[in-house]
């Protein structure tokens, strides 16, 4: 099942990098589409319900502001003056609500994408994220800010 | 390099980056690109992927041997040429048919049989190297 | 002048394309490259089983062989014949022309590899074959004939990089020590070589604008010539390396002593003179006026290489090494008639190239054959063949002559024809310089000869105790090597015993060099209108 | 076409060699009595060459042959006059009996079959030789000549002498063979001939001719070197390293005779100047009196015979230098002659050698009655070396005496040439007759001494041919006007090139004459010298002991040094160092650059400035700060990732200019370079800095700056023209309406040259097979090295998989605190040492 | 109208990617250690070089182009936060020390 | 000044701040101190690229170089990849050679 | 003339290449065949003539360029020579890498088995 709705996303990905969405290319999408997850069979990831589109679209949403905000916030901080004083860098432990590999990295990744923290490693016992900030004035604020953020949305995806 | 948020998405990114592979060899007639980009986003393909799942995963996963593919690639290359031989034109004319398929046609045509042996033999090399030196590295 | 602008007007399009069908016969001029590629290509898909690579590169060099004999008698009778590919007209696709010396080059490199690829069921060991060495035999094969066969200056160099890749894979088959060190010096230096072809490449371009062969001998006359010299200079610095010619052979002696002897055999088979084949052609054929400017710098390193190489042979005792530097010396004269260019010298040249790739050949072979019995690759720990192994002794001797030029033997008839043209362009030091060679090359032979064939035991001991170190060969040694050997060494002796053939086709392959209308009319391209009263103005 | 003569005549050359061919196997069937059948083949050839005589006799002469290689001139082909049929008759008949020699004198030798096909390929050369007439043919022959001598030479191969010996022969009589083939190739650039028999009549063109003095000095020095002439004749004494069979047959018959043979073949062309008189006059006098004097010296029988071989040789190449009838026709006499004595004695030689295990003079006596048969043929021959009458020996003498005439005693010194080289004649005869009176008495005279084995007479095989030789000689003498018929006239006229009307001078005025005179003179010296010898023999001895040199020995010091100069060269050239063989190409690069340009005095102008914008400004900076960046970077390590900067550099160069394939595939390479790179680092060692001092930068950066100064020269004189696009404009024109794609670069790369890109891929191909191989195959074998620095700094494999394991469980990772205090730095150059030490050492 | 409106935004939405780069590299050169420079390369260089490609997007006027331009952002945003990943722990596991600013360091503790 | 005007000006100012940025990374990667860094530096050489490609893209309106530009979001992180798999084992190896040197030193006190 | 500027740019870039490659360090060296392959690359491109920003293809529908086109001929030739440059060079790289290995050493002056060091002593004897 998952395979199948993986084959199409990548087909119409496909159709988008033609610019084509005529029907032959579509089958031409899905084919090449087949081929490329064959290579990847072994690997495969653990299904993915992408049903709720709604809470997806709010998931991105929410990571374009966070992406647009923090771009802007992180060059304030480079381009003012006394930028070493306004630096508080640090890495934090993030406890992991979320479990699944997907899951995780999607947040992992949501969370590199976000100037001003950095996803460093997961633990291997996959409880803790490791988190760089470039600014730790308060570690829980900043645990909670992605708790209450990215995580919960990401959970609501999967959920 | 088998950290978990790795190892999550490169099978996602290699099987994009195959899938763009391709797109790039079809349209290399027309648009940048061709059978040997392409081929090199595959083999970066086959590459990220035994970085991040381990060579022996990938050798499982190719079935084929990548020197035998980019053998292939050769084979068929040549092959493409020799077609003209039936129709008594020299070596590597190249020859087009159109299959109508709904209302569009499909193109065929030996310099694009040519193009995907130049994209074998580059994914077949590049990632054979690439898998064969990663296993140095994972092996002793 | 950036760019070129596109004339508007509507062309003519089927004058795009060649008009008459090509017939089958035609295709014979690019089979063997492709048959070489493609067996090339399909026994590195199945490089893991054994018996289909051995019995399928068997069968895939005789065809090439079978082809090519067929392509060079037909190309001795009625001239040269080109196939451009594509269908498209001659200067805008790339033309494969066989005219005699390209095609009996072709069959000469085929028959080595054949013979080689037999010695080697002796050779090898069973783990190496899963490297590949089937697949790049037949690749090597492939961009040795490539080159000959091409009319496209480009299109060779991508000939010689198929050829030089696998010969790097052939060296370092077998991966001692020493093949990786040969491999260093090789690879850098050839490397060095190909890049600075494409350079030349890239100036000849820019600078009349075209890489056909055939169209650049009726251009580059017309060309700027201060760069067209430096040109030509590129290009002879370029193969001269490739040739490893003097002072820029370096990397022969080192590497070629270091793989197995079959591969060092392949190697002097075909890969040196594949750059002496291009200096013929290029120099020759195509730059005749740089040429005359460079003679006393081709006269010069010609008779540099000519005695240096075999004096450099004379101190040797790692056997094969010292045969490198025969090789070598044998590029001395075959420049000896780039020098001196007239129908003999060039003929000279052409039959040593052919003699030079058999005898070479051979005589790595037997080096192989005489590092199995002694089990030894140095001359010091040599000694006792000539009691123990008669046919071995034979061989190595015939081919000791053969590479000096003494009679009866095939060395001679090309020294016979250049002594004769240095003679005849009264270039004394050069005939002298030849005549040289020939008797150091006698004394470094016979040297190697009287301490391993003669001399009882090794150095160091009396040579009156008989060397303990010797063995029999083994029965596939004697089935594969000692008959492959023994067949070449027959070839040998046979051709050097009833030279007519090769003596008339090099005659015919020096006044199609030096006479370059055949080519470029086979090529398809039209000669300038000469303003000849007989032929009449064009109506 | 072909008839049976051409058949029969070249047959003579050819049947030798294929019984040759066949010899190891016919002996191993008839053993013992392989010399009886082999004998055959010169028999039979001896036969068939008589059937001539009556016809050539007659002054015709016989052309035969097979045509070669047509094309170049080349035949095959064979001139029989009197001269190649009397050398031919003397090879084959002198043959017989040494194939029959040989079987019984090496009899139960392992290699006897060998040697046997030597000796039969070697009398095929000959016969070759001889009766060839076209050049190059005869060139073939005189080179097979000195390869089979060389294995014959060489045949008792386990002592170095033999293989000095048989290494000499060669090389000299092989330097003599290329002055040969470089004399015949000026002959045939001169007469447009190769055949001997046209260019009789260009002799006065030839000699006129600009060409005439090196073609004469060539001749001359090839006809010296293989007649064993001073100062070429030194090989010959060592010669005598082979079997006794060998130095019968080749060392006095046959080939010593070819260089005379060639003197005498082409007095008619090149003779009858001063150049030519003088030279061979000059020369083969002092070879006659050095031979002789240094036969003096010896007591080895086989030594003796040789230095009086040379004197012999020495003799005749004076005769011909002389030139008159009269001295050809001695030279004749004396050349049948010799062929008949000298052969006897060395057979001789080698019967008492091979009966007693000695050949010196000094261990042998009284042989006389334990062998009587080899004792009345050595009787014979010392009788021939001596010219006592009844030889034909005596003859010869006579007739070479007979070149003086002398109306008055001032004629002595108005023809003092002629004076002199009598003089010279009586001292080397008087000499050579003391030599042979000396081997004579002393080994078969007096008393009976000790040898290693016990002396008895050999088998019939060993001393018929001895008893035969000498029975010529005597009838020869005796059967004057048959003789004078057959062989001298005949010859005579070969050489003198006119028909000589030899009437012998001893026929009708024989006791009373001045030749006589001097033969009676002759004599009396000799045997004043033979009683002397023993005291000359001392002297010489002492005095060659206190020089100290000798041609030999030179000859030593040639090679030798030849071979030290070519270790030096070879040394110097072929180091075996990398860098300096490349630094070489790059200077090549550099004078092919800058030369041409320089040596047309056409430097390029400096063209117009343009304003380019300032982002490709920028990016032409960065591909410029990138290269600095590379060369001086302070490690490697940083080097290789300084190395992005300028390949991004020229990715978007290619970009801003229209190239979008060019600039894509550049990056792709780039990162994919980057990669692999990556891939291997790990075991590199790249925290060093690689140190230049300051001359080798000078040098390098000198260098590289020439070439790069040479490289954008060139590139402008290029650009000042205009290039012809027409290639292009086509492919632009067709791309779409013929190929059928927009991109022309593509359609280039799968169309038009699709072919380069099959070549390509076929590269690439062969670059993983390559690179594949190279990666698994392994030298096996430990790596060998001590040292804990080694083993931490160095043990690459180990110590990786070691890490490899931990990053796995990653527990050392953990536990580690890093400190990157302790640098590698340290440790590296002790490493690196290390690594030079043990690259030194071959493993 | 509209084209002429897309123009001036896609104009300032590549000034304004542009200028992301410029700090992106002005950040790279500015912050005191590696992991804090990565902050400025992975993200503001990301959205540099996106913003460049919505850009396109806008002024494009061409489906295919429009949905490759945003497909190659979505590519972008798929890769970047991969290699930043992989290069922090990597750094970290080899032992490049933070700068002294740097006050909490769990990931290290963790290691002990 | 028209849109498409402006869009050329602010095309060509991007490529001139895009210089700039390449010009400022490479100081870092020259700098260094550390592999990373230089690493780090290199892939933002790579991001600068592709915008500098896309701003091609809208400078020459050959939308082509769009194509070029997505290929190199695509595999640009692949050098970075490859980096950090080589300061990952390079870190390891260089502190097993320091406990290993520390070994050592031990070892040869002990004696 | 972009040519002109590029000329010098390029003597840069082989003198750079010429410079490493005669360091007797393989890596270096390996750089070195590196950048004089991007050198030569230029060179073929500069010395087919250069144009701005106009990339060798015909638009759609078209069948023929409607403005002058970056010359495409170098272009393809270029795209070869790198590809089989890159090929070389991966070669060499394993090659050098495989030599470090197996001679432990990176300086070309201490891989001296094919050609051993010191004085050649050949046998004065026949
Ligand atoms: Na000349
Ligand atoms: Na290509």
């Amino acid at each position: 099942m998952s395979r199948v709705a993986l084959a199409i996303v990548l087909a119409i990905i496909w159709a988008a990098i033609t610019g084509n969405f005529s029907a032959p290319n579509l089958l031409l999408g899905g084919s090449v589409a087949i081929l490329a997850l064959l290579l990847i069979r072994k690997e495969f990831a653990p299904p993915v319900y992408l049903q709720k589109i709604k809470r997806s679209i709010s998931l991105a949403g929410l990571f374009l502001y966070e992406l647009a905000l923090s771009a802007y916030r992180v060059s304030v901080l480079i381009l003012s003056p006394n930028m070493k004083s306004k630096l508080k860098p640090g890495i934090i432990a993030f406890p992991l609500s979320v479990t699944s590999d997907v899951e995780i990295t999607l947040l992992a990744n949501l969370i590199t994408l976000t100037p001003g923290t950095l996803s460093v490693d997961v633990s291997e016992d996959r409880k803790f994220l490791y988190v760089h900030a470039l600014s730790v004035p308060n570690k829980k604020a900043l645990i909670k800010e992605i708790a209450d953020g990215f995580e919960t949305k990401i959970i609501e995806v999967f959920k | 390099m088998k950290t978990v948020i790795f190892k999550t998405i490169a099978p996602a990114l290699t099987a994009i980056m195959v899938v763009f592979s391709i797109f790039v060899l079809l349209r290399g007639h027309n648009e940048p690109g061709g059978g040997f980009i392409g081929g090199l986003i595959a083999a970066s393909a086959i590459a990220i992927y035994g970085i991040a799942v381990g060579v022996e995963n990938v050798r499982k996963a190719l079935k084929f041997d990548p020197i035998s593919m980019a053998g292939f690639g050769v084979f068929i290359a040549s092959f493409a040429g020799l077609l003209s031989l039936g129709q008594s034109f020299p070596f590597l004319t190249g020859l087009w048919g159109y299959i109508p398929f709904g209302e569009t046609k499909i193109t065929v045509s030996t310099p694009m049989l040519f193009d995907i042996g130049v994209y074998f033999a580059v994914v077949g090399t590049i990632g054979a190297v690439a898998l064969a030196l990663e296993e140095e590295d994972d092996d002793k | 002048m950036a760019s070129h602008s596109v004339a508007q007007t509507e062309i003519e399009l089927p004058a795009a394309m060649l008009e008459l069908p090509t017939s089958v016969a035609d295709w014979s001029i690019v089979f063997p490259v492709v048959i070489a590629l493609m067996a090339g290509a399909l026994l590195a898909m199945v490089r893991h089983s054994r018996g289909s690579q051995v019995g399928f590169s068997v069968l895939a060099v005789v065809a090439i062989i079978v082809i090519e004999i067929d392509l060079f008698f037909r190309v001795l009778e009625n001239g040269p014949v080109a196939m451009t590919m594509g269908n498209w007209l001659p200067p805008f696709g790339i033309s494969f022309v066989a005219d005699v010396m390209s095609v009996g080059f072709a069959l000469a490199a085929a028959v080595v590899t054949l013979v080689v690829l037999i010695y080697f069921q002796a050779e090898i060991v069973p783990r190496e074959s899963r490297h590949g060495f089937y697949p790049l035999v037949m690749l090597l094969l492939a961009g040795v004939t490539g080159a000959f066969m091409t009319g496209d200056l480009f299109n060779l160099y991508v000939w010689f990089e198929v050829m030089l890749i696998s010969s790097f894979g052939l060296l370092i088959i077998g991966g001692k020590k020493i093949q990786l060190d040969g491999a260093i010096k090789y690879g850098f230096l050839n490397f060095l070589a190909t890049t600075f072809f494409l350079v030349g490449l890239g100036y000849l371009y820019g600078l009349i604008g075209t890489l056909n062969m055939a169209d650049i001998v009726l251009i580059a006359p017309a060309a700027e010539p201060a760069a067209m010299t430096a040109i030509a200079a590129i290009f002879f610095l370029a193969f001269a390396m490739k040739a490893a010619a003097f002072p820029v052979n370096a990397w022969l002696p080192a590497s070629y002593h270091t793989p197995d002897a079959a591969v060092s055999a392949l190697f002097a088979g075909l890969l040196t003179k594949v750059g002496a084949y291009v200096l013929l052609r290029i120099l020759v054929a195509l730059l005749p006026e740089q040429r005359d400017v460079f003679d006393p710098l081709i006269t010069a390193i010609a008779i540099l290489t000519l005695i240096i190489a075999p004096l450099g042979a004379i101190a040797q005792t790692n056997l094969r090494r010292a045969l490198g530097f025969f090789v070598i010396g044998g590029i001395g004269a075959i420049l000896a008639g780039i020098a001196a260019p007239s129908v003999l010298g060039v003929a000279g040249a052409t039959f040593y190239v052919f003699h030079a790739m058999l005898t070479m050949s051979a005589f790595y072979l037997v080096a192989g054959l005489v590092e199995r019995v002694t089990q030894a690759t140095d001359t010091r720990q040599m000694g006792g063949v000539y009691a123990s192994n008669s046919l071995i002794s034979i061989m190595f001797l015939i081919l000791v002559f053969a590479a000096a030029g003494l009679p009866p033997f095939l060395g001679f008839w090309p020294k016979l024809l250049l002594t004769e043209a240095a003679l005849q362009d009264a270039d004394w030091w050069l005939a002298a310089a030849i005549l040289i060679n020939s008797i150091l090359t006698t004394i470094a032979g016979t040297r190697l000869w009287a301490h391993i064939f003669w001399r009882n035991g090794r150095e160091g001991k009396k040579s009156e105790l008989s060397n303990d170190r010797l063995r029999e060969l083994k029965a596939p040694e004697k089935t594969f090597a000692l008959g492959a050997s023994v067949a070449l060494v027959l070839v040998i002796v046979v051709i050097g015993l009833r030279p007519n053939l090769i003596f008339d086709s090099s005659r015919v392959a020096a006044s199609d060099l030096l006479q370059t209308e055949n080519y470029i009319e086979a090529v398809g391209l039209e000669l300038p209108t000469q303003a000849n009263p007989t032929t009449g103005a064009p109506q | 076409m072909i008839s049976d003569q051409d058949l029969g005549i070249t047959l003579i050359a050819i049947a030798p060699f294929l019984a040759a061919a066949l010899a190891p196997f016919i002996h191993r069937f008839t053993k013992g009595h392989s010399g009886w059948v082999l004998a055959i083949i010169p028999a039979s050839i001896f036969i068939y060459l008589l059937g001539f005589v009556e016809q050539i006799a007659r002054g015709e002469v016989v052309n035969a042959g097979f045509d070669w290689v047509p094309s170049y001139g080349l035949r095959l082909s064979f001139y029989l006059d009197g001269l190649s049929v009397t050398f031919a008759l003397l090879i084959s008949g002198i043959g017989t009996f040494i194939i029959l020699y040989s079987g019984a004198y090496l009899k139960g030798h392992v290699h006897q079959g060998r040697f046997l096909a030597f000796m039969l390929m070697f009398m095929g050369s000959m016969l070759g030789l001889v009766l060839s007439d076209n050049l190059v043919s005869l060139f073939v022959f005189w080179e097979l000549t000195a390869i089979t001598s060389f294995l014959l030479i060489g045949f008792d191969h386990v002592r170095e002498a033999s293989r000095r010996a048989a290494i000499q022969a060669l090389v000299i009589t092989g330097l003599g063979g290329l002055a040969l083939l470089a004399a015949i190739v000026l002959l045939r650039q001169f007469t447009g001939q190769w055949d001997m028999s046209a260019m009789f009549g260009w002799s006065d063109a030839i000699k006129e001719g600009g060409m005439y003095l090196p073609i004469l000095l060539l001749v001359i020095f090839a006809a010296f070197t293989k007649s064993a002439q001073f100062p070429f004749h030194f090989w010959l004494p060592n010669a005598m390293e082979a079997p006794t069979p060998v130095s019968a047959y080749l060392h006095s018959a046959t080939m010593v005779k070819a260089g005379v043979y060639l003197l005498a073949r082409f007095n008619p062309v090149l003779g009858d100047t001063f150049e030519w008189s003088l030279i061979l006059q000059v020369f083969g006098g002092f070879t006659l009196l050095w031979g002789a004097a240094m036969a003096m010296k010896q007591t080895d029988l086989k030594q003796m015979l040789a230095q009086t071989t040379i004197a012999s040789l020495g003799l005749l190449v004076l005769l011909i230098g002389i030139g008159t009838e009269v001295a050809i026709t001695a030279a004749v006499l004396y050349l049948v002659s010799h062929a008949f004595y000298k052969g006897a004695l060395f057979m001789v030689a080698g019967s008492v050698d091979h009966s007693t295990g000695t050949r010196d003079i000094g261990e042998l006596g009284g042989l006389w009655r334990a062998m009587p048969l080899t004792f009345a043929a050595a009787a014979i021959g010392v009788a021939g070396m001596a010219g006592v009458p009844a030889t034909v020996a005596f003859m010869a003498k006579e007739e070479m005496y007979a070149i003086l005439e002398l109306s008055s005693i001032s004629d002595l010194f108005t023809n003092w040439t002629t004076t002199l080289a009598i003089v010279v004649m009586i001292l080397g005869n008087a000499m050579m007759m003391a030599v042979g009176l000396s081997m004579l008495f002393k080994v078969f005279f007096g008393e009976m001494k000790t040898t290693p084995l016990k002396p008895h007479e050999g088998s019939l095989s060993i001393w018929i041919g001895a008893l035969v030789l000498g029975g010529f000689s005597i009838w020869a003498g005796t059967q004057l006007y048959y003789f004078t018929n057959t062989i001298l006239i005949p010859v005579a006229s070969s050489i003198a090139g006119y028909g000589v009307e030899a009437s012998l001078y001893i026929k009708f005025s024989m006791l009373t004459t001045l030749p006589f005179a001097l033969s009676t003179l002759t004599w009396i010296l000799g045997v004043v010298i033979f009683l002397a010898i023993a005291d000359i023999r001392a002297i010489m001895r002492s005095f060659a002991k206190n020089l100290g040199w000798s041609f030999d020995k030179i000859f030593d010091w040639l090679i030798f040094g030849l071979i030290k100069l070519s270790a030096r060269l070879t040394d110097f050239l072929h180091h075996g160092r990398l860098e300096i063989y490349l630094y070489v190409v790059f200077v090549g690069f550099a004078l092919a650059l800058i030369l041409p340009l320089f040596g047309n005095f056409a430097l390029p102008t400096m063209p117009p400035i343009e304003t380019i914008s300032f982002y490709e400004g920028g990016i032409f900076a960065m591909a410029l700060v990138g290269l600095a960046a590379v060369v001086m970077a302070k490690t490697r390590l940083v080097a290789i990732v300084s190395l992005g900067i300028q390949g991004f550099a020229v990715a978007l160069i290619f970009m801003l200019f229209g190239a979008p394939d060019l600039g894509f595939t550049q990056f792709m390479v780039e990162t994919l370079s980057v990669v692999i790179l990556a891939l291997v680092m790990t075991r590199l060692h790249l925290d060093q800095r690689d140190f230049r001092a300051p001359m080798e930068i000078i040098r390098d950066g000198g260098l590289a700056l020439i070439v790069g100064v040479g490289v954008t020269l060139v590139m402008f004189s290029v650009l000042q023209t205009t290039l012809d696009t027409r290639l292009s404009d086509f492919f632009t024109l067709t791309s779409v309406p013929l190929a059928h794609g927009s991109n022309i670069v593509n359609v280039i790369l799968v169309d038009y040259r699709g072919l380069d890109t099959l070549g390509e891929i076929s590269v690439v191909l062969a670059a993983g097979i390559a690179i594949i191989a190279l990666i698994r195959i392994r030298s096996g074998g430990p790596q060998t090295g001590s040292g804990i620095l080694k083993k931490i700094t160095g043990g690459r494999r180990k110590k990786t998989a070691m890490a490899n394991k931990t990053s796995k469980t990653s527990k050392v990772a953990k536990a580690s605190k890093s400190t990157r205090a302790v640098s590698s730095r340290k440790a590296s150059p002790a490493k690196s040492k290390a690594s030079v030490e043990k690259g030194r050492k071959p493993a | 109208m509209i084209v002429e409106i897309a123009y001036y935004i896609g104009a300032i939405l590549l000034l304004i990617g542009a200028l992301f780069s410029v700090v992106a590299a002005i950040g790279i050169l500015r912050l005191p250690d590696l992991y804090t420079r990565m902050h400025a390369a992975s993200k503001t260089g990301t959205m540099g070089a996106g913003l460049t490609f919505v850009a396109i997007a806008v002024v494009a006027f061409d489906g295919p182009v429009i949905l490759r331009a945003l497909v190659g952002f979505i590519f972008l945003i798929l890769t970047a936060p991969v290699g930043a990943h992989l290069l922090a722990r990597a750094a970290c596991l080899a032992g490049y020390k933070p700068s002294e600013l740097t006050e909490i360091n769990e990931y290290e503790e963790s290691m002990k | 000044m028209s849109g498409f005007d402006f869009l050329q000006l602010s095309a060509t100012i991007a490529l001139g701040l895009l210089t700039l940025a390449f010009a400022l990374t490479i100081i870092r990667i020259i700098r260094g101190p550390s592999l990373p860094d230089r690493v780090l530096a290199l892939e933002m050489l790579v991001s600068t690229g592709i915008a500098y490609t896309a701003v091609l893209a809208i400078k020459t309106s050959f939308f082509l170089y769009l194509d070029v530009a997505i290929s190199l979001g695509l595999v640009g992180f692949l050098a970075t990849v490859a980096f950090a798999r080589y300061v990952l084992q390079r870190g390891l190896q260089r502190k097993e050679r320091e406990s290993a040197i520390q070994a050592a030193s031990s070892g040869k006190l002990k004696q | 003339m972009i040519e002109f500027y590029m000329a010098p740019l390029i003597g840069v870039f082989f003198t750079v290449a010429v410079y490493l490659i005669l360091s007797r360090a393989v890596i270096q060296m390996l750089l070195g065949i590196t950048i004089l392959g991007n050198g030569v690359n230029l060179l073929i491109f500069t010395l087919g003539r250069i144009t701005r920003e106009v990339p060798p293809i015909v638009p759609q529908g078209l069948k023929q360029p409607l403005q002058d086109i970056a010359n495409p001929l170098p272009q393809a030739l270029i795209l070869t020579a790198i590809v089989i440059g890159f090929a070389l060079f991966t070669f060499l790289l394993i090659l050098g890498y495989r030599a470090y290995q197996e001679l432990d050493a990176d300086d070309t002056n201490n891989m001296r088995l094919a050609e051993p060091t010191g004085k050649t002593k050949p046998p004065l004897s026949y």
